[in-house]
């Protein structure tokens, strides 16, 4: 079924109501990916409620401010991709490769202060082994770290499609940005559930 | 129609920056003495607020408002689906402890 | 032609790599006979300290054996090619077990080697060192089973006028196969046939790869000599 | 004597491969999980006495279990074959097939050779000193499950092949499921670093939802397989679509005739 769908569908200009963002493809990776992190937040938050002091403590360690601060930026980094499909359909492709690249500078800021985080708690003693709050939060944020590390992969396809107009299908921009909202949108819940969940 | 969508984009991300920042105040209602409390209603809230966002996300971002019905419907009880899994966790975990 | 030269002298370096594993077979102490599975911890540790040198010198040649191997299975595939096949997968079949099958080997060599490495340490991990070398030199067949089987099915497709090997040659891979399986039970028991000392799973075992090895040379010889004789001829 | 219509097919190599496939996995299946129930794992926090206790509740199964991966494990190879040949088969760098072909070869010693070895040698002498006990415990159950590199660039290679791929050897979901199944590989990693817990090598998420998104993985991959030897055209551009069952034959006759 699928196969016969991409052979139709490098689709530029058809009606937009009936387009699916990206292809059905990134679709199917977008909705499994996310039952697998809700299979590993349904494990975390019920032995959360287990041992509820021991997460409590150790959640107390954390920076909350720093929290917000990564997620505003990594939601800012999403909303500069999505200006760069808007762009990419309208043909300002220099407004696009500009937003690809606020896109990509706003990942590698999140990156850095998650690596600034990570330095701050192994150094006051929190390790992946030292309890069990802190073993969720590194398999949690390392295995987010690691989507982050192949979203940078393609935002290096979606520039590569971008800087060459033979090459160019919309498709493709948009499903590359639709795997860089994934990654936004999972640390959403990441967020929520390492900080602000009692 | 362009600065339209682009407006929109704004909007969305601004609802979405303002809804972490909320957070910094749901927090601080839950703290005791600078020692984090249990409380069952800052973790729901937390949890639909996320998953609002990851709406908003969808939405607005991923462009799944203007997409086939079918992918509207499915993102949406995606939405629910995660919601249902991770409260009904949360609760059953409760029940259990 | 030049594709011709190299896989001869790939051939007829069988001949040194047989010398190598005569040699280690017969340097080994505990193959004339194979050492018994029911010994005592203190009896293999006995063992390793009387025949240290021994165990080390024909080890370290069968090491060297199990490695040489895969340039002659690799001639193999070779061959393959010639063969009226739609699809190469055949050949991807013995490319994928042509690395395992003697790295299988070169793991128990590594085992023995360390078995005679520190020959005075607890005896009980001396006896686990030598329970896991022979229980990987016996046991660790499937890939070879697999290459047989793979070799029989290559043969008997190979439908055209004059096939790259005979179809005997699918045949004696299958029996070969067969010969091999004792050998994969040989966990159940510390005596009797099925022993890793016994008569299936040692003798039987080790004579088929013995002959495989020596067959497999004659008809890979003929079959590289006949490819010579068309090329002279059209040239 | 009538020849079996099998040998007349063109592609009865790839029929041969994909059942000795099935094949292949309902035994891997079988022994694991009925005859030597060494999945699920056994517990990490197993003291020598309780992993004593542990071989010898299953002797003989993991001795006549692994017997029979001991003889028929090498036919791993077919699937590596038909997903070579499936790389093959596409518009990309024949780099990805081969890197495909090296890495699953020569993983099949420390993959599943090693754990049957140890599992083997530890219910062969049940008298054994039970430390050593555990350490051939140890060994069997973190070099099956700890190989994790193995399909973590395996299913990243055969990924970007897919997605790159013009050919349409493969649909482009599947190509995400690949990247799915690597990710969790990730998961494994901790598996080496917990004696208990979520984590553990018998853990809920590194090894519960693990099996789980792999067996899709693996039951996903063999039904396109099918479906990719049923389309199969034997030429080199794009793969044509499945046809129904009865349209078949004819594709094939016309394939067949001169």
């Amino acid at each position: 079924m699928t196969t016969t769908e991409r052979a139709v569908s490098p689709v530029s200009e058809e009606n937009p109501s009936e387009r699916v963002p990206g292809g059905r493809d990134i679709w199917f990776f977008v909705l499994f990916e996310s039952a697998i992190f809700t299979s590993y937040f349904c494990v975390y938050l019920f032995n959360r409620t287990q041992h509820e002091q021991v997460f409590l403590l150790g959640q107390s360690h954390l920076l909350l401010w720093l929290g917000v601060l990564e997620t505003i930026v990594l939601l800012t980094s999403s909303w500069a991709v999505a200006r760069c499909v808007q762009h990419a359909r309208a043909g300002r492709y220099d407004g696009s490769k500009r937003d690809a690249l606020l896109t990509a500078g706003f990942g590698v800021l999140f990156l850095l202060l998650k690596v600034g985080e990570w330095v701050r708690l192994i150094h006051a003693g929190h390790t992946f082994t030292s309890s069990e709050f802190f073993q969720y939060f590194f398999f949690l944020t390392v295995i987010h770290c690691i989507h982050l590390l192949i979203g940078f992969v393609v935002l290096g396809v979606l520039w590569y499609q971008l800087s060459d107009q033979k090459r160019r299908t919309q498709q493709t921009v948009e499903t590359c940005a639709t795997y860089w909202h994934s990654v936004d949108f999972f640390w959403v819940v990441i967020f929520a559930l390492l900080y602000v969940v009692r | 129609m362009e600065d339209g969508s682009n407006r929109r984009l704004f909007v969305a991300w601004l609802i979405l920056v303002a809804i972490s920042l909320v957070y910094l105040w749901i927090d601080h209602s839950a703290t005791h003495r600078g020692i984090p409390t249990a409380s069952t209603v800052v973790t729901v809230v937390a949890i639909c607020f996320a998953l609002i966002k990851v709406r908003i996300i969808m939405r607005e971002f991923m462009e799944v408002r203007g997409a086939p019905q079918v992918l509207r419907r499915l993102t949406d009880y995606w939405v629910l689906l995660m919601a249902i899994a991770l409260l009904g966790v949360y609760f059953a975990g409760k029940a259990v402890a | 032609m030049k594709q011709l030269t190299g896989e001869r002298i790939i051939f007829w370096a069988l001949p040194a790599v047989a010398i190598i594993w005569i040699a280690a077979f017969f340097l080994f102490p505990g193959f004339l006979p194979p050492m018994s599975p029911e010994w005592s911890a203190q009896r293999v540790a006995a063992f390793y300290a009387d025949h240290t040198s021994r165990v080390r010198y024909s080890m370290i040649l069968f090491n060297w054996f199990c490695v040489a191997l895969i340039p002659i299975l690799m001639l193999i595939v070779e061959r393959m090619r010639g063969m009226a096949h739609r699809t190469p997968i055949l050949r991807y079949c013995v490319i994928g077990v042509a690395g395992a099958a003697p790295i299988a080997f070169l793991t128990a060599t590594i085992f023995w080697l360390l078995a005679a490495f520190r020959p005075h340490r607890a005896p009980s991990l001396t006896q686990l060192y030598n329970d896991l070398a022979w229980i990987t030199f016996t046991c660790g067949v499937p890939f070879l089973v697999a290459l047989c089987l793979f070799l029989a099915v290559a043969i008997y497709l190979d439908d055209q006028a004059q096939p790259v090997f005979a179809r005997w040659v699918g045949h004696f891979n299958l029996l070969i196969a067969f010969a091999l399986v004792p050998a994969g039970f040989a966990g159940l028991t510390l005596t009797g046939p099925f022993a890793w000392n016994g008569f299936l799973s040692f003798w039987v075992k080790n004579v088929a790869i013995a002959v495989w090895l020596v067959v497999m040379a004659v008809v890979l010889g003929q079959s590289i000599r006949r490819d010579q004789a068309a090329e002279q001829i059209s040239a | 004597m009538r020849r079996p219509a099998l040998l007349d097919d063109p592609k009865r190599e790839l029929w041969l491969a994909w059942y000795a496939t099935v094949a292949f996995y309902s035994l891997y299946t079988v022994v694991f999980f009925i005859i030597t129930r060494t999945q699920p794992p056994g517990r990490p926090w197993y003291t020598p006495t309780q992993v004593v206790g542990w071989f010898a509740s299953r002797h003989e199964g993991l001795l006549i279990g692994f017997g029979l991966i001991f003889i028929l494990g090498g036919l791993s190879a077919t699937s590596i074959a038909l997903i070579t040949y499936s790389i093959r088969r596409m518009s990309v760098s024949r780099a990805f097939a081969y890197s495909y072909l090296i890495i699953y070869a020569v993983s099949a010693v420390p993959g599943f050779l090693f754990i049957c070895v140890a599992m083997t040698v530890g219910a062969f002498r049940p008298g054994r000193n039970p430390e050593i006990l555990r350490w051939l415990y140890d060994l069997g159950f973190l070099s099956f499950s700890g190989t994790m590199g193995v399909f973590l660039i395996g299913s990243l290679i055969w990924m970007v092949a897919i997605l790159l791929d013009k050919n349409r050897v493969f649909p482009a979901w599947f190509g995400y499921l690949n990247l799915c199944n690597a990710l969790t590989e990730v998961v494994v990693a901790p598996s080496w670093i917990f004696h208990a817990g979520v984590f553990a090598w018998n853990g809920v998420i590194a090894w519960w939802i693990n099996v789980v998104v792999f067996g899709l993985y693996t039951g996903a991959f063999i039904f396109l397989l099918r479906n990719m030897i049923l389309r199969e055209d034997f030429g080199t551009g794009p793969l044509p679509d499945l046809l129904p069952p009865e349209g078949r034959g004819r594709v094939l006759a016309e394939y067949m005739s001169p």
